[in-house]
């Protein structure tokens, strides 16, 4: 009925190096900073936006405001030196930096780390995974202006980190799985407590597929908005949920089952639409995975065994030259170590791969050109990334 | 209309009565959003504090005399609209400076401070106040279209352009109303009363996810104040208009004080539980819903 | 504590030039008039800020100051990894909004600067930034072992150790992350320090300009501050 | 793995194949030969993903590794490919045209290590650092807490200790 679309010939050419030609001067365009001091700013990262009327012609990422240069200062300490330092990396989600690296470390040393620990492992990972989707579910009810979801998602994840806090005596950072196995066995009662929790979160995430999934308004601004081709899974490195939502099942608990995931069972959740709304449906689905294997491995797990491994003396604990890389499927995507020893007790180098890396840079500088003002905070949220994990 | 001096002290008093009760309405919607979210919630009396801590703040910074005017002149626009509605139906001191068009003068003074705003904000220069005013300006727009034809509607059915009448003739029973005599120009004004409320899922021009606040982006202190002042007065007032020419007016200050406040609840209770829509689609909404209401209501008068 | 480890030496010869579109240029306007600009200058206030006087009598600036602590505006700036405990503050379990303290988006209408956790150096001209532009009185609160003196990161190349050489602060909260109800006791300490009137800061800094001035350069080597970013 | 390493050993000169557990290994190709392989690994052989491209810094040897993680999600295949280039003169081939997502990493490696890739977009832009005027980083020869000593003020009174003394000392207090 009424169609308002945008003009796009006044829009500036491409140069002859595929640069787009903006001459601020001429007062056509408008430069915008949405950040690092904004509220539509995932952490603390910053979008350039040059704007013209509402459509945004160009998006550039600036990164590093986090930067506290850990690659370099992992390279200074010992590797048990290292474990406390490495779920400073991704503040949300901090568990997959300690696992990471756990077993990268076991990996290159030699070492196994025993069932009870695998089991424990897999129940802090879907834990914490936990946690980032409802932190998600948050923020992109938050970006449109429906704040209500973020008050009661912060709720329930409040609660998991009581669990957190009982298991492993702190509520952000746990340093719960070091080299070698976990710190640590359940607390009497543990199981009860955490039915407790997740019947509460399956009470909140109706509520929540009431008000934000089945709401007109919402589905109006983000169905077919944002959306990414799904050509361009491939050459922008694009994993876990963002990749799911576009139909392509790439999970790695499926596709290369690590600790104890070949014996769970569970099934991976994709949609077909690749836009704002199917990424978020498909993380709602996911919350009900994480939730259901739980449950599954609390059911499962053994109840008692060793939780450590033996491990060197860790003053003396040199390990043998050589590389490796260790991946899982975080809550964002692909999560991966990549180690490199030389036989000191140094590490000579490790790397971190955040999924937020490739989504947050290039993906997102290829996606903002066309979108609404309106519509950025909104994308971003939705490609769920952390910038701590981009610059480290 | 004669004018008499007693008339002034009467209107301030009337004034002063509804920037207790806007500041104290705005709170509980704040409360009421913060009890569905599940938190206790600011204090009621928050706001009073807020406003003596912006005036005692100690530095301002002024970027010209605009940005001074701005606030200025939505707190006139907010003022104004209340010293020319009357406020209480048959008394003798809260008729204000209510005359035979005043009405006409009503609808000017509800654009009067958002022209104002983005006068002022315009002067700021910061780019997000910029697309905010634009944002503003464009819904605020379409957003009256549906009540300038509810009160044409209004207009044509009771013969007059005076609030006072309006409400005279609505008199004497729940169904002599506005809202059962012509529903459709009721169902036309309302598009514009949610639309104007700055809440949920018209609140684009704010949009703190967005362009962090929109228009007073650079206000701050005594400017904030002023402000802040007038987000107490401007709603009731316009709620006030809406209570006078759809339901009934109100013969005392009970009457009032439960219509307004549950008038006031319903932007409110819409706006907790929705996003905000894009500032094209909030136009595109009230052409498609709003105008149509509004002209089949002047249509079948 | 060692001594200065001087087998490695910093470079200390170059210098960043400023950016291109900051240097001053002639530009041609849109209806054709040639103009010259000097961006640095006409786009950021070179004043000095200035010392503000308290209210003449006492009891005017005890009312001020009660008003003051009960109306804690917060910088919603997240610099750290501290931010994501302030995301509970705001939520049913800590909902510190009953205690008068709410989060603006702006830097113009808050009075309270967190500085959550470490800062890196590109973060620290940013929050200077924002500091500048919030209106006196304002505090600065921060947070986390990291501000205090480096925390875990005190050999880091990229981050602060000391938030006061740089900022004036009014309240630290020791912990590595403080947890949600340290910051709340940490609330109700700089309210009654605001309420005792021993809260300061702006006009701290602005005794003491050329001070801090001096040690945010010595670390900010890029000293041009992008138009509007904050 | 091993099929597709015969398969390529010849026409691009790769080293042994180096196997770790769970389809991982690595390799490494001179870097003439590499920009043919990542492509023929990518079009024919299904290693369609670019986990990451990192740098490792032997400085005793004066080498710089570049590492190029590829993935093959269908046969969960993960192939390390190591590409010595030289220290002094550092300079890799850029790969931004067959993933875009590399020129991030280009960008990183630039600032981080001062390794070249020419031909890269946005590549003379600052990614992470802002004004930095000294070695980049990353490198083995940048001393890390020498820098920080040097240029933050440090508030006094921290205390730092040799962490095998320390414990030697309250564990075994009497000096046994």
């Amino acid at each position: 009925m009424f169609s308002f679309k945008p003009d796009r010939s006044q829009y500036p050419a491409p140069g002859p190096d595929g640069k787009l030609q903006i001459d601020l001067e001429t007062g056509k365009y408008l430069k915008l900073w949405q950040g690092p001091n904004h509220p539509g700013i995932t952490g603390n990262m910053s979008v350039e936006l040059t704007v013209c009327g509402d459509e945004v012609v160009e998006g550039k990422t600036h990164v590093g405001y986090l930067h506290r240069g850990f690659e370099k200062l992992m390279e200074r300490r010992t590797f048990i030196q290292v474990f406390p330092i490495v779920c400073r990396v991704c503040v949300p989600e901090p568990d997959f930096n300690e696992y990471c690296y756990a077993a990268a470390v076991e990996d290159l040393a030699g070492i196994e780390a025993p069932e009870y620990a695998q089991w424990m492992r897999t129940l802090i990972l879907e834990m914490g995974r936990f946690n980032s989707y409802m932190m998600f579910l948050g923020g992109i009810g938050g970006a449109l202006g429906l704040g209500i979801t973020g008050q009661w998602m912060t709720y329930v994840r409040d609660l998991m980190l009581d669990r957190f806090e009982e298991l492993t005596g702190a509520r952000i950072y746990h340093m719960f799985i070091l080299p070698g196995g976990v710190r640590g066995h359940l607390p009497e009662g543990f199981e009860g407590r955490m039915e407790e929790v997740l019947d509460t979160a399956e009470r909140y995430l109706a509520d929540i597929d009431r008000v934000m999934f089945s709401n007109s308004v919402f589905k109006t601004r983000t169905k077919g908005v944002g959306v990414i081709d799904p050509a361009l899974f491939e050459p922008y490195g694009v994993t876990g949920p963002n990749a799911r939502a576009g139909g392509v099942a790439k999970d790695l608990r499926k596709d290369s089952p690590y600790l104890v995931y070949d014996q769970l069972d569970f099934e991976v959740a994709t949609a077909t639409d690749s836009d704002i709304f199917a990424r978020a449906t498909v993380r709602r689905a996911d919350v009900q995975t994480s939730i259901d294997l739980i449950r599954q491995i609390l059911k499962k797990m053994p109840k008692t065994g060793p939780a450590m491994a033996k491990i060197p003396n860790v003053l003396h604990w040199k390990i043998p030259r050589g590389e490796t890389y260790i991946k899982g499927e975080c809550s964002r995507g692909e999560y991966g170590y990549y180690l490199v020893t030389d036989g000191t007790g140094y590490p000579r180098r490790i790397n971190v791969r955040g999924p937020s890396y490739t989504h947050a840079m290039a993906l997102l500088e290829h996606l903002i050109p066309g979108t609404n003002i309106s519509d950025v905070a909104a994308l971003m949220v939705s490609l769920h990334t952390y910038p701590p994990e981009i610059e480290r | 209309m004669t004018f008499e001096w007693i008339q002034v002290p009467y209107a301030l008093a009337t004034l002063f009565i509804i920037l207790n009760y806007g500041l104290l309405m705005t709170a509980v919607v704040r409360k009421l959003a913060a009890r569905v979210g599940g938190r206790p919630g600011i204090p009621v009396w928050q706001n009073y504090i807020d406003l003596v801590k912006n005036f005692a703040l100690r530095s301002k910074i002024n970027h010209g005399v605009m940005y001074y005017l701005g606030p200025v002149f939505r707190l006139s626009g907010g003022i104004g609209l209340i010293l020319f509605v009357p406020t209480i139906y048959g008394s003798s001191w809260a008729q204000n400076f209510s005359f035979a068009g005043d009405l006409v003068l009503a609808l000017y003074f509800i654009f009067f401070g958002t022209l104002g705003m983005a006068l002022g904000a315009g002067e700021s220069g910061h780019p997000h106040s910029a697309i905010g005013v634009s944002r503003g300006l464009a819904q605020v727009t379409t957003a009256e279209l549906p009540m300038a034809l509810a009160v044409y509607s209004l207009a044509i059915q009771y013969q007059t352009l005076s609030i006072t009448e309006i409400v005279a003739a609505q008199q004497g029973g729940l169904f002599n109303w506005t809202l059962f005599t012509n529903p459709l120009a009721v169902v036309a004004a309302m598009f514009a009363f949610v639309g104007t409320m700055m809440r949920s899922p018209f609140d684009v021009v704010l949009a703190p996810q967005e362009i962090p606040i929109g228009p007073p982006t650079e206000y701050h202190s005594a400017y904030l104040a002023l402000m802040q002042t007038n987000r107490a007065i401007f709603p009731i007032a316009k709620t006030i208009i809406y209570m006078n020419l759809f339901f009934g007016g109100a013969a005392n200050w009970a009457e009032f004080a439960i219509k307004v406040f549950l008038l006031y609840m319903i932007p409110a209770v819409i706006g907790v539980v929705h996003p905000r829509f894009r500032v094209e689609q909030s136009i595109r909404f009230f052409l498609k819903w709003g105008l149509p209401v509004g002209i089949l209501a002047i249509l079948t008068v | 504590m060692k001594d200065v480890d001087d087998k490695f030496l910093k470079n200390l010869d170059r210098t960043v030039p400023l950016r291109e579109e900051l240097r001053p240029r002639k530009v041609t306007t849109p209806d054709g008039q040639e103009i010259e600009i000097e961006p640095l200058k006409d786009y950021f206030c070179e004043a000095a800020p200035k010392v503000h006087a308290k209210s003449y009598f006492p009891i005017v600036e005890d009312f001020y100051n009660w008003a003051r602590a009960n109306s804690l505006w917060i910088l919603g700036f997240g610099t750290g990894c501290g931010a994501i405990e302030m995301r509970p503050l705001m939520t049913p379990r800590f909902d510190a909004y009953r205690y008068g303290i709410q989060w603006r988006p702006t830097p113009r209408q808050s009075n309270l600067l967190m500085i959550s956790g470490y800062l890196s150096v590109k973060t620290l001209k940013r929050a200077i930034r924002a500091y500048e532009q919030m209106q006196g009185p304002k505090y600065v609160v921060g947070l986390g072992s990291c501000t205090i003196n480096g925390g875990m990161y005190w050999d880091s190349y990229n981050t602060i150790k000391r938030l006061d050489q740089y900022l004036p602060v009014d309240l630290y909260i020791a912990g590595c992350m403080p947890r949600p109800e340290a910051l709340l006791a940490g609330f109700m300490e700089l309210k009654k320090l605001i309420k005792a009137g021993k809260c300061e800061g702006a006009n701290k800094y602005a005794e003491n300009f050329a001070t801090y001035k001096a040690n945010q350069k010595s670390v900010i080597k890029d000293w041009d501050m992008p138009d509007y970013n904050w | 793995m091993r099929d597709i390493h015969a398969l390529l050993k010849q026409r691009h000169r790769l080293g042994p194949l180096e196997p770790r557990k769970g389809g991982l290994a690595f390799v490494t190709v001179p870097r003439e030969n590499l920009r043919g392989l990542l492509l023929e690994l990518r079009d024919t052989h299904g290693f369609t993903h670019l986990v990451l491209l990192t740098a490792v810094d032997w400085m005793e040897d004066g080498l710089f590794q570049l590492t190029y993680m590829l993935n093959n999600r269908g046969r969960d295949l993960t192939l390390g490919i190591r590409v010595m280039i030289d220290r002094e003169e550092a300079q890799g081939d850029t790969i931004h045209d067959m993933w875009p997502t590399a020129a991030t990493y280009q960008r990183e490696l630039k600032e981080m290590f001062g390794i070249d890739f020419p031909g890269s977009p946005r590549l003379d832009e600052e990614f992470i650092l802002e004004g930095w005027t000294d070695l980049p980083p990353y490198r083995r020869d940048f001393d890390s807490l020498a820098y920080s000593q040097q240029t933050y003020a440090e508030r006094p009174g921290r205390v730092t200790h040799d962490p095998r003394e320390y414990m030697k000392s309250k564990l075994y207090p009497d000096g046994v």
